[in-house]
């Protein structure tokens, strides 16, 4: 037991957050893999993302290491910045489209 | 770092540079400012120094990769001309966007940490989906664009979750430390064991999406396809330049030998094994020349991974300077490659073999530019390409990866059926309808592809100069 | 330092053939082959036969790995070097009788190739032999696909990739074969690839055995031997005339060299596990492509069985590891390099005159052309081995030295004296005897250039076959070490 | 006279006389080939045959002036190893006596050829061709080791060849050429693997050496055995033995000159002239002497039976040669090394003359070979008429003529090995005498059976022809003398005792089977029953075909069986169609089609398919879906997981 780190936060278990995070990635992945529509697949992997954070300052914590809560804040800079370009992809594809269902992406195969 | 500095600086310049949107003008600038970079990349040449506390390191390692990286983007930029000239309104914006990649791309062949190898392919990346659609109002563009997003994404999410349990397992983001702390395990490490290895290869897995590493690798041909064929070019050499350079720094510095190699060493190999067959049998059945050179860019991983595989645990010595020398001469063979078949599908509407017809006896400087880059993507002596696979494959050898090299060697025999059909189209091939025009080709382009094709030369024949720097 | 000069100076005329266009490039082109046979007499007149490396030349290359552009000559590469260099100019001399495009191009590949070829005969270090072996191979394949027949880009692909995938093996091999040597002299790396490296390598018999079919691989593709030889009569079929008496002519002898070069010494008891295997393949090659060649009604396809026939006592000899079945395949080399140029040249004549290759279209052309019929008849009977031209020494050294290795080897091995005379006899009668075919109504007889041509080629067939110490002599040195190198281990 | 065999010092005259000997018609043929149609026929005639007589010059000056056997080094030919092939020449009793016989006879074929091919186009070139065979056969004879021989010996072939097809307009002509070149590879093989295995054997080829080797050998050893057997296949091509005889007959496609040269006086004696040269190796195999002598005496009889029902005149000399041959063989058989070479000898004589005298008849008939379209000519060609039945008498072995010494010393020779062989060997004395009467009623008596046109134009040859069939006729009918029978006393064979040196190791190896030792009544006796059995034949034949007036039945009238069995030659030449033509042609094509075409093409083209099809495999999972993709990539990394778990 790490003196460093406040008690209130060692009152749940560090696996609990493991779990939760690796459980909130699975939802994010299985959405990612079941949706069609652009628009909600990229909200789960921002679903992922948001494990990854819950995951790493949960570790930050319980190492009394800051890094881990830094990094979280680039992985939100970063992922606005995603949000950004995608977003922008998904209307260029609705303008050209009239739909953002990524089975009808089918030109390029084979 | 003067280089990142540089770029970034000039890259927000550029953008104020828009209201110019005379190519004419952009261009040689570009040019120029690629050029200087590249110079004053080499002065940090011998030196070690470090940034960020420590995140960043430039050493020779960095700075031969960071040349790398700028000379093609050098050789690459007169081909965005014809694109560029089509009346592309903002232009300097897509140099910006290249400049910020390029920053990117130093980045990951540079970092310490894993924040800045996170960063590095973010900056990169991101900059490519907007890239790969840029062709706005086509869409092929616009598919290429979105899948090379959703999946591109989607894997950052598992290399971060990666990055995110390796941090859990070690507690710290430092490439030294990392090692350090799996090398000298903590008490109570032993629990944390499954985490450390998880993380490993999710971060790997998440690497190995980058480099388009089989299994990883659909996106690979659809996205190549759809890019325009300028960008497509980009992605196919200075990211997998990039990437390459990071995983291996990766590999070495965070995940060395001694603890590891049991980990992640068979599922390398086996990407590897996977990787060049379907790279290479892939781009058999291929009709498009561009879809062709995606699998070929697939199978490059291939060998690439081999160099990984044969790996020494140090950013030198066989293994480093294998990829240091494997990704200067496939780079440089590619760029000519895309950048032929850029001036071809331009001019003449058509991205298959046969649309390169009696090309060289319309353009025989071209037909020959594209001539030596496929004999040097097939790695036939004369090229720069036998000697890059030559090192990758000595490295192997060295190491006892007698059976891989074997693989690998059928495999460049498969490849040397899908290189030798464009040849055989310009050579062979009688011209029709469409096929019997002059393809425009510019000075700068001329003097790119003369140059692309002089260095692949040398680097087939004197690969002294490159070979055993690091 | 000669022998540098030899390898660069075909190249750089190459270069220099970019200024002249079309016609104007052939009297240069020419020049340059000429000035290059006399680098290699005046190497021939200065060589010492009691010697075995000389002209040699040494450069770090890559200094990092061990490796070294390290030429030089014994009598063995001499005599090729002799060989190519005397045959390049007659090949290009036969290349102005045609029309084509690009013809400096088509010429500057020659020359190109002929450094090459060159280089393959006078490298002392294993990458660059390969380096050379694929230099040599990437203008032939141009040379062939582009001015070639209707099929070309298929059966050039064939040809390549067949190639190819043979030298990767050997590639393969003399990697593995790298890896096993002692630091470089100057100490820069832990392994080098210098010929004598590879000659004191310690291999255990089982590692020989593998290795021996890597190596193995390139030249067996090459020259080639039975079974893996189905790109040659296709390739030499489709390939414009020059550009088959290069590869038949010249290219092929690559491979018997690498052979008695860099395999027999290298793994020599892997030589020896798969000797009779190789025998027996070679063997089987002779009877094959002779009777194959019995029917074929295309004249250069003819030709092309019959070299793998030749070709087939050639390997036969080299493995029966006698000193008389080397030094027959070394004479036999030269030989068999001016006699199949000879022949694909008035094969090549008869086609441009008549516009066919088919032997049923022919017929009576003697009455028309006694000069033709004089000089294909002396190469024809070289061809067949008869006693003082250049093919009988050859031939009875190689069927003695396969002989003295076993004697029933070298009593089917002596089939082909038989089978030889019947498939060129057959095609000699169809083509120059007989009744006239309509396709030969207007033939015409040699013209001064082209006899001029043949005439070095036949004063060659007799040279060899009344004097052929003056060769065997050059190479002798070289075959008696090759086989020392093979008996040490 | 010189009892060693031990080659003296050196030669006694400068290296270029003997140099001249071949090179003066090597010489003849180059002008003449060079000058082609420059020259007018008789001109090129002269310079062949003044070539020839130089060469017959110098060979009569070297036979007289002969003192000791000696080897002339001209230079080093092929060196390799212990493999010293010397280009280098051997004096001695028996070149100099096949010297003498080729440039002799060939000088009066040469004489003949002017007039017999004064109107052909190619004159010139027939000349060149000529004194190119010439050349070969002195190379032959020369040689002092066995590839020198080996070299005449190809030489030859390859002059037949070329004379063969001279009319190469003709395909059937071209065809006979090709398989006289063919047939004599074949022997040619088994000479030149005896040559290697004398190699190794005795690690030198050069005749002295092996021979002196060879003298310290046991009889029967199994090795020499095999040599001699292989020589010996050699000599049956060459020498158109059984079974390699049949590109003989069909030789006769060439010019009649060319027969009489080649394939009655000189090249086919080349086989006997090796196993002579060889004698000591033949010696030392007894197994191998009785093949030869089975071989020869079955030659002998199976070709005179053929010769029965020829109707060619040229073909029934053809198989007369073939059999003489035979007999030649039966003597060497049973070691009668001399007697071999003294029936080489007469025959060349009746021989050549008979071909010629055959030529002067087709000549006059212009060009009319079927005896069944002759008859009557004696009346017409006199001269010819005389000279060939002089030969006829000579060949069917009436004494005093050559043919009798010779066959009946043969037949002494057969008679004290084997009573069987000389039984056989008396049956085709007989049967000889019988068809070449046959030849000479059916051409010479009776009526004319020809065309208007033919007998208007019967002539008598020239003199340029007519005059070489003189000299070799009083040579037929005297040439006997030089080789007189035992019982007249040992001194009177000359040329036995001539030859003598040659055979000093033999008799040494092997004295009880060498040499005669009949007594005079047994001598005797055979020479009656031999005279016998050829007047007899002649006899029948007169009855026959000038009593009885028999004519040989036209082509499309039946036979009887074993007539047209006969006729058709035993049916050989479609035996060995069947048995190796047409194999060879079906597997020419079957390995063509099926092999190359069928199995090894399609291997290799199996690879390229293989790896395309797998292309395209990769294609179906490559669908432009998204969702398939990411479904694979997350499949792939819940493998990556699974695979590792146990390590976790």
């Amino acid at each position: 037991m790490n003196p460093n780190i406040p008690e209130v936060i060692q009152t749940v278990p560090l696996q609990y957050y493991v779990f939760f995070a690796a459980a909130l990635f699975s939802i994010g992945v299985l959405g990612v893999l079941t949706r069609r529509n652009a628009i909600i697949i990229f909200m789960c992997v921002e679903l992922m993302l948001n494990a990854v954070n819950v995951l790493l300052t949960a570790f930050s914590a319980y190492r009394a290491d800051p890094n881990g809560q830094i990094f979280v804040f680039f992985i939100m800079a970063v992922a606005a910045a995603e949000v950004a370009v995608g977003l922008a992809i998904i209307v260029m594809i609705y303008r050209n489209l009239q739909n953002t269902d990524v089975n009808l992406l089918n030109r390029l195969k084979f | 770092m003067n280089s990142i500095i540089l770029l970034s600086v000039l890259g927000l310049g550029n953008l104020f540079l828009g209201f110019r949107r005379s190519n004419r003008l952009l261009l040689p600038v570009m040019m120029l400012i690629l050029g200087g970079i590249l110079t004053v990349n080499f002065l940090d040449w011998g030196s070690t120094q470090s940034f960020f506390n420590g995140m960043l390191t430039i050493d020779n390692f960095s700075v031969a990769f960071t040349g790398i990286v700028l000379l093609t983007a050098l050789v690459l930029i007169p081909f965005s001309q014809k694109y560029v000239l089509d009346g592309e309104a903002n232009l300097a914006e897509y140099y910006s966007l290249l400049l910020f990649s390029l920053v990117g791309a130093i980045m990951l062949v540079s970092y310490n940490h894993l924040l800045m190898l996170f960063l590095g392919i973010e900056i990169l990346s991101v900059a490519m989906y907007v890239l790969a659609g840029s062709d706005k109002r086509n869409l092929r563009s616009n598919e290429a664009a979105l899948k090379y997003f959703l999946m591109g994404a989607f894997f950052t999410g598992i290399l971060l979750f990666g990055m995110a349990l390796l941090y859990g397992a070690t507690g710290t983001f430092v490439l030294s430390e990392i090692s350090f702390a799996v090398q000298n395990p903590a008490p109570g490490f032993e629990s944390l064991k499954p985490m450390l290895y998880i993380g490993m290869l999710l971060m790997l897995i998440g690497i190995g999406f980058k480099v388009s590493a089989a299994p990883f690798h659909f996106w690979t041909p659809d996205v190549y396809e759809g890019t325009p064929t300028f960008f497509a070019a980009f992605m196919s050499t200075i990211v997998k330049t990039a990437g390459f350079a990071a995983f291996l720094k990766l590999l070495v510095q965070a995940f060395p030998a001694a603890n590891a190699q049991g980990i992640w060493l068979p599922t390398l190999t086996a990407m590897c094994v996977l990787t060049l067959l379907i790279g290479n049998v892939g781009a058999v059945a291929q009709t498009s020349i561009k879809r062709m050179l995606a699998y070929s860019s697939i199978s490059h991983a291939g060998y690439l991974l081999i160099a990984l595989v044969a790996y020494n645990g140090q950013l030198e010595g066989a293994s480093a300077n294998g990829i240091l020398f494997y990704s200067l001469a496939y780079s440089v063979a590619t760029v000519a490659a895309f950048g032929v078949v850029k001036l071809v599908a331009d001019a003449r509407q058509r991205e298959d073999y046969n649309g390169l017809n009696g090309l060289a006896k319309t353009n025989p400087l071209l037909a020959f530019s594209l001539t030596v880059s496929m004999l040097s993507l097939a790695g036939i002596p004369l090229t720069g390409g036998f000697f890059g696979k030559f090192f990758v494959f000595s490295a192997a050898v060295e190491n006892g990866y007698i059976g891989l090299v074997v693989f690998a060697v059928v495999m460049s025999m498969v490849s040397i059926y899908y290189y030798l059909r464009p040849i055989i189209a310009m050579y062979m091939r009688d011209t029709d309808a469409t096929t019997n025009e002059v393809v425009p080709v510019t000075t700068f382009q001329a003097g790119a592809l003369l140059l692309l094709a002089a260095l692949t030369v040398l680097l087939g024949v004197l690969p002294g100069l490159v070979a055993g720097v690091l | 330092m000669l022998t540098v000069l030899l390898l660069l100076w075909p190249v750089a005329a190459a270069l220099l053939l970019h200024f002249f266009k079309g016609r104007a490039a052939r009297v240069p082109a020419l020049g340059a082959a000429l000035v290059e046979f006399a680098l290699a007499a005046y190497a021939a007149l200065t060589f010492n036969a009691n010697n075995s490396g000389q002209f040699s030349f040494n450069l770090n290359w890559i200094p990092s790995a061990g490796i070294h552009f390290a030429v030089g000559m014994d009598g063995l590469s001499l005599l090729l070097v002799l060989l190519t260099a005397v045959l390049v100019p007659v090949i290009l001399l036969s290349a102005f009788r045609r029309n084509f495009e690009n013809e400096s191009v088509f010429y500057a590949l020659v020359l190109f190739m002929q450094t090459g070829l060159i280089g393959v005969f006078t490298a002392q270090d294993a990458f660059l032999f390969y380096f050379m072996w694929e230099v040599a191979l990437i203008p032939i394949y141009f040379l062939a696909g582009v001015w070639g027949g209707v099929n070309r880009a298929r059966v050039t692909f064939k040809f390549f990739l067949y190639t190819i995938i043979g030298s990767l093996f050997m590639l393969a091999g003399f990697v593995y074969l790298y890896f096993q040597t002692g630091p470089s002299a100057d100490g820069l790396s832990a392994h080098n690839s210098a010929l004598a490296s590879f000659y004191a390598l310690n291999l255990t018999a089982d590692t020989q055995m593998w290795v021996f079919w890597l190596i193995f691989a390139a030249f067996a593709v090459k020259m080639p031997i039975f079974p893996f030889h189905t790109w040659q009569p296709d390739t030499y079929t489709e390939a414009p005339a020059p550009a088959t008496m290069l590869l038949s002519g010249i290219m092929l002898k690559m491979g018997i060299y690498g052979c008695m070069r860099w395999l027999l010494p290298v793994v020599p008891m892997g030589v020896d596990y798969w000797q009779n295997l190789v025998l027996i393949l070679a063997i089987i090659g002779i009877i094959y492509g002779a009777i194959i060649a019995i029917r074929q009604q295309d004249v250069k396809r003819l030709i092309a069985y019959s070299s793998l026939s030749h070709v087939g006592l050639m390997i036969a000899g080299v493995f029966s590891l006698t000193q008389m079945g080397l030094q027959g395949a070394s004479i036999q080399m030269l030989a068999h390099g001016v006699n199949v140029v000879g022949m694909f040249f008035i094969a090549d004549a008869i086609e441009r005159r008549t516009g066919t290759r088919n032997i049923a279209d022919l017929g009576g052309l003697t009455r028309k052309a006694p000069v033709l019929t004089v000089c294909f008849l002396v190469l024809l009977l070289g061809t067949v081995a008869l006693p003082l031209t250049n093919g009988f020494v050859g031939e009875f050294l190689l069927l003695a030295g396969v002989y003295q290795f076993n004697h029933w080897m070298g009593a089917v091995a002596g089939v082909t004296i038989i089978l030889g005379a019947v498939y060129l006899l057959r095609m000699f009668q169809r083509v120059m005897l007989g009744p006239d075919s309509s396709f030969t109504e207007t033939f015409t007889d040699l013209t001064g250039s082209e006899l001029a041509l043949l005439v070095p080629l036949i004063v060659l067939v007799f040279w060899i076959g009344l004097f052929p110490n003056t060769f065997l002599h050059l190479s002798e040195g070289s075959v008696m070490n090759i086989l020392n190198e093979v008996v040490k281990r | 006279m010189q009892e060693t065999v031990i080659p003296a010092a050196g030669a006694p005259y400068s290296t270029f006389l003997y140099v001249l000997i071949p090179l003066l018609p090597f010489l003849g043929f180059l002008i003449n080939g060079l000058l082609n149609r420059k020259l007018s026929g008789t001109v090129a005639g002269a310079i062949s045959s003044l070539a020839v007589l130089g060469s017959f010059a110098i060979s009569v000056f070297l036979f007289l002036n002969f003192q000791y056997q000696y080897t002339v080094t001209l230079f080093d030919w092929i060196s390799v190893g212990s493999m010293q092939i010397p280009f280098s020449y051997q004096i001695d009793q028996l070149s100099l006596i096949m010297l003498l016989l080729v440039t002799g006879v060939g000088f009066l074929i040469h004489v003949y050829s002017i007039g017999y091919m004064h109107h052909d186009e190619n004159v010139g070139k027939f000349f060149s061709f000529l004194n190119l065979f010439v050349f070969s056969m002195l190379v032959l004879v020369l040689g002092a080791n066995f590839v020198i021989l080996f070299i005449g010996w190809e030489g030859v072939g390859l002059c037949s060849y070329l004379l063969i097809g001279f009319w190469n307009k003709n395909t059937a002509y071209n065809n006979a050429a090709k398989k006289a070149f063919i047939i004599n590879r074949v022997g040619d093989l088994g000479f030149l693997l005896g040559i290697f295995l004398i190699y190794l054997t005795f690690d030198s080829i050069q005749y002295a050496e092996v021979f002196q080797k060879a003298s310290t050998l046991q009889i029967g050893t199994g090795v020499v055995t095999a040599i001699t057997l292989l020589l010996f296949v050699g000599a049956t091509g060459k020498s158109a033995q059984l079974p390699l005889y049949t590109w003989l007959p069909d030789a006769m496609a060439g010019p009649t000159p060319v027969s009489a040269l080649i394939h009655a006086a000189t090249m086919v004696t080349a086989g006997i002239y090796m196993i002579l040269r060889a004698n000591v190796l033949f010696t030392l195999a007894p197994d191998t002497l009785e093949v030869i002598a089975i071989i020869g005496a079955a030659t002998a009889l199976f070709a005179a039976t053929i010769g029965l029902a020829q109707n060619d005149i040229k073909k029934v000399l053809a198989y007369s040669t073939v059999s003489q041959l035979g007999y030649m063989f039966l003597a060497l058989g049973v070691m009668g090394y001399s007697t071999s070479l003294f029936h080489v000898l007469t025959h060349a004589f009746f021989k050549a003359l008979m071909f010629l005298g055959a030529g002067s008849v087709i000549h006059a008939m212009s060009n009319e070979q079927d005896m069944r379209r002759m008859g009557g000519l004696r009346k017409s060609l006199p001269i010819t008429f005389i000279t060939f039945f002089v030969g006829c008498l000579a060949i069917a072995g009436i004494p005093p003529f050559s043919g009798f010494f010779s066959k009946d010393e043969i037949l002494l020779h057969a008679f004290e090995h084997s009573k069987v062989l000389y039984a056989v060997g008396l049956f085709t004395a007989f049967l000889t005498a019988f068809y070449m009467f046959r030849l000479l009623f059916l051409t010479f008596f009776g009526e004319f059976r020809g065309t208007e046109e033919q007998k208007h134009h019967l002539h008598e040859s020239p003199a340029s022809m007519t005059l070489p069939l003189i000299v070799l006729a009083i040579l037929a009918a005297v040439g006997g003398f030089m080789n007189a029978p035992f019982f007249l006393g040992e001194e009177n064979a000359y040329l036995a005792n001539y030859l003598a040196p040659l055979f000093t190791y033999s008799k040494q190896l092997n004295p009880a089977a060498f040499g005669v030792h009949a007594d005079h009544a047994t001598e005797l006796m055979l020479i009656g029953l031999s005279v016998g059995a050829g007047v007899l034949g002649i006899i029948l034949a007169y009855v026959q075909y000038v009593s009885r007036g028999v004519r040989p039945v036209e082509d499309g009238e039946s036979r009887g069986l074993l007539e047209n069995l006969i006729y058709h030659k035993y049916y050989i030449d479609e035996l060995y169609n069947a048995l190796f033509v047409r194999p060879i042609m079906w597997l020419s094509r079957g390995l063509f089609r099926y092999v190359e075409n069928g199995i090894i093409d399609p291997i290799v083209n199996g690879f390229g398919r293989l790896t395309m099809g797998g292309g395209q495999l990769l294609r179906y999972v490559q669908t432009g879906s998204v969702e398939t993709y990411l479904i694979l990539m997350v499949v792939g990394i819940v493998l990556v997981m699974a695979l590792n778990f146990g390590k976790f």
